[in-house]
């Protein structure tokens, strides 16, 4: 394991201090804690949004939280969900009175410890509700089982929750787009390689010279399918037929696309894949409103990537431009 | 039995010895079907336990294991974290006021850990979950009026190897389904540890 | 050599195409080349501005295509400047009577590929003025040989001659905006792991498992020193070291930092070595103006990372802060 | 000697032919000193300059020669695309209106070639660049009345292989100073190539 890191066990720690020392006109670390708050927190007038999860997944979730987006973000451990006394703090930090919404990513580790922390939030008298991110279609979406995992898409869901937020929208009308967001939104990862935890020192799983595996989750969690290596095109087309499969665009439909890296692979090999994925979707008929191709979800360093599709409508269109000032969202 | 703040003590720093050392493992365990990092938090989990129990002093057990439930559920995070959490909260709870635990309060206070657990993370036995070593604990007991060491530990450690034929449903190993089958469910395997560290310090006293 | 590409002889051409299908209000690919220009280009009554180099390197120079930024970027193949002809095109395209302006980084190659362009624009009646930027400290400024590399630094070289082209500068203030630049900016990286030119195939380069490599050029050029991995507390002291030995800062200067990503290290690192940057200026009573933490100039899906310091004066800190609509360098 | 347009065909195809076989070698060698470039940039340019001229009908070497120039300077890019560019157009120049290319002119073409390339580069001998081939062929054929393509090829690959001691003071590998001592400069091999071919080509018409 070869990583610029100090100690394995205080990366995290080591890294929201690099985090607030880039970016402090807009974000604070609140003491103690492992929360990346708004430097303005809590924004008056305004509902809440506080996401994260395990670290691992940069610029996810700090990088989204700042005007627009996020109002704090709670960093777990490498892969791990945050703690409840965490995300508390997190809650209370930007609670103004008008109520809270968590965006969490459907893992049970996420949905208990964020499910505590609301119910500790809520004895003390702040308004909180939840939503859970759910894009993944690698997994199958049961309800005997855990259901999908929230992947790439969930950096949509902070996009336009934030903008509603910051448009002055009430809790519920928040968590209504919110939810907009999670029922329009499907993504589907692939890897090349594999990444190490660092506190662990060795991959999480590992993959042949040749070999590539489709439906990976964003933890390392097993995918769908393991092969060998297949063109970008091919690659491309495999991920996007999956998503759509699922989403069920009609002709005419409008999308905003994401091109995510997983953390490994050169933007040249995400533009790449942007390019066969555009094709696909015009030559079905689809517009395309806008595309982010860029590192927004990541798996430490594992090299693939991961194909969003989130549908639009007039709403979601309005919000998806509205100005953020996020560091990792800038528009 | 009696667990008291003496004991109780050396179960936590025996679990803790127990996971550090099998700390590699676990995450291995981790790494076949989750995300690798089950050994790496429970390790910083009961580290922190041991830390916290050593420099203070208790009255009684339930504080003693309300503090354990707190360390865990704040310092473990993850699956783990809020699971363990709930079930040591439950088992301070169950045994409130008393400043030993004896074997009835043990029994009830573990059913409630377990119900704790079962309701907190939706899942029955059968799932490749905790719940598949807490809850064949549970059903010794309710059989048994004192506590027979060997037997709570064999029936622990059967019960964590059952889950290696298990197909998950719950927690990250089930996006593996019938692959998850063939591999020890790791946090069957850290309860595992954690019950027979408690068979350890009671045998010790029996 | 396990990438998400179609054709190794390829890229460069799936790239671009997969890069203005991303970015269509913003850039359009000139038809026949590998030129990326902005959408209204030759943008009325401005300079214009055109950088540009080998691919591998994203997202430089075609991220750095729009209001603000760069006119126009042309790529040459993986690693390789491209040639007079594209170059040309690029200039003829941005040209709007009131000169063009070329931002080239110091390679033999770059060099001369771009002054033979600029001897074919001349000829056409193109007025053509050419800054060479040579920010990289590893390597010996000598006048007896090639001197020192253009690397990450180049980006605020766009940046501010950018927006000062943008504000209405003419040929010669931009100009001079550049060569200030230039004089005030420093940057040194190094790599843990190599990179692979795609139609090469195999690394160009190797590290033994627990080697690292300072002074690594954005090539794979070889370095300083290869020695065992250090924390990366030391690498960030040593690359910040080796930059202020260079840059000679007072108390109280100011500064902008970039913490530059070579492509395969994952943000969670940079943001670990950004803590240590900024540490290590702080106490030395430097006042960091703003910072960088991100992929700027790449070296293909190489791990490593590079330290850039920019002094800056009352100019420069108005032109760092002026709008940029370049997909890869928004604020 | 006398260079013709069919024999310049055949110079360039046989160039050509050498380069894309050792394509990997050449970006061998500049991966050691360089940037693992040189092989790919030189098949693609040669690749182009086959094509092109062999679609093409040529009433003189020198417009041939012209194109063989204007193909490396837009295909190859890099160091070497406008080093052999100016090259060759220095070399189309010389022979400018004249149907075929005699010794002189071959000669006094290779001087300005020569010149060109170090204008260009602004690179003098024993730097390790393309200049170490060049100018001592130059040098040898300012003693010579006639073509002797064994002398020439040997002069040629005496001049590459002498590059191996040089160090690197202009180009890519200069970076590497002291040590780029002991590795063969990628450029004067590529250009080994080309000289040999045209050895091959008019020892094959002597
Ligand atoms: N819903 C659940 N109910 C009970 N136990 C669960 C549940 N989900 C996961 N677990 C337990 O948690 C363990 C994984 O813990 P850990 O690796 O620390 O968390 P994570 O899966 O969030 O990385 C599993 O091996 C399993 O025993
Ligand atoms: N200034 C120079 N003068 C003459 N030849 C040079 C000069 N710089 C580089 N070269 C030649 O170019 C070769 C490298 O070509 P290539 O790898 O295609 O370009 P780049 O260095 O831009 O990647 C070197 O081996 C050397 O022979
Ligand atoms: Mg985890
Ligand atoms: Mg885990
Ligand atoms: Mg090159
Ligand atoms: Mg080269």
């Amino acid at each position: 394991m070869k990583k610029i890191i100090n100690d394995p066990n205080l990366v995290v720690r080591d890294m929201l201090d690099g985090f607030v020392a880039a970016y402090p006109r807009e974000v604070r670390l609140l003491p103690g804690t492992t929360v990346i708050a708004r430097v303005d927190a809590p924004a008056a007038n305004k509902v809440g949004l506080v996401s994260g999860g395990g670290s691992g997944h940069e610029p996810a979730h700090a990088g989204y939280v700042g005007e627009g987006m996020l109002d704090a973000a709670v960093a777990g451990e490498v892969f791990t969900s945050p703690t409840p006394d965490q995300v508390l703090e997190g809650i209370k930090a930007v609670d103004a009175g008008e109520g809270v919404l968590l965006v969490i990513k459907n893992y049970t580790g996420d949905v208990m410890n964020f499910d505590m922390a609301a119910e500790l939030a809520e004895a003390e008298g702040i308004r909180v509700e939840q939503v859970i991110v759910n894009d993944d279609v690698a997994v199958e979406d049961s309800s005997f089982t855990t259901g999908r995992r929230g992947i790439a898409g969930t950096v949509f869901v902070h996009k336009l929750a934030g903008a509603k937020a910051e448009a002055g929208g009430t809790l519920a009308e928040v968590k209504a787009v919110a939810e907009k967001t999670v029922k329009n939104v499907r993504s589907i990862g692939m890897a090349i390689t594999p990444c190490t935890v660092p506190a662990a020192r060795t991959p999480s799983f590992t993959l042949e010279e040749n070999e590539i595996e489709i439906g990976i989750g964003i933890h390392g969690e097993p995918g769908i399918e393991r092969k060998a290596i297949v063109s970008s095109d091919d690659i491309a087309a495999e991920l996007t037929e999956k998503v759509l499969d699922d989403l069920k665009l009609e002709t005419g439909s409008e999308v905003a696309v994401m091109v995510n890296g997983l953390g490994g692979t050169p933007e040249m090999e995400l533009y790449i894949v942007n390019k066969k994925v555009n094709e696909i979707l015009t030559s079905k008929g689809i517009r395309i409103y806008d595309t982010f191709v860029g590192e927004y979800m990541t798996s430490l360093e594992m090299a693939g990537v991961s194909v969003t599709l989130l549908k639009l409508d007039d709403e979601l269109k309005e919000l998806l431009d509205a100005k953020s000032k996020a560091p990792a969202f800038r528009c | 039995m009696e667990l008291n703040v003496a004991n109780t003590v050396k179960w936590m720093t025996l679990a803790n010895e127990k996971i550090q050392e099998n700390k590699t493992y676990l995450t291995e365990l981790d790494q076949a079907i989750g995300d690798g990092d089950h050994g790496i938090n429970m390790a910083r989990g009961f580290q922190e336990v041991e830390a916290k129990i050593t420099a203070t002093d208790y009255d009684n057990v339930s504080d003693l294991l309300k503090d354990v439930s707190m360390t865990l559920l704040s310092k473990v995070g993850g699956a783990a974290g809020p699971l363990y959490g709930t079930a040591f909260l439950k088992l301070s709870m169950a045994v409130k006021g008393s400043e030993t635990l004896d074997f009835p309060k043990f029994k009830s206070g573990l059913a409630e850990a377990l119900a704790g657990i079962k309701q907190r993370g939706k899942a029955e036995k059968g799932e490749k979950t905790l719940v598949d070593v807490w809850e064949p604990l549970v059903d010794y007991l309710n059989g048994q009026n004192s506590f027979n060491a060997a037997g709570f530990e064999s029936v622990a450690k059967e019960a964590m190897e059952a889950t290696k034929d298990l197909e998950a449903k719950k927690g990250r190993a089930a996006y593996l389904r019938e692959r998850s089958i063939g591999h020890l469910d790791p946090g069957s395997v850290s309860s595992f540890y954690i019950f027979s560290s408690l068979a350890e310090v009671l045998k010790e006293g029996d």
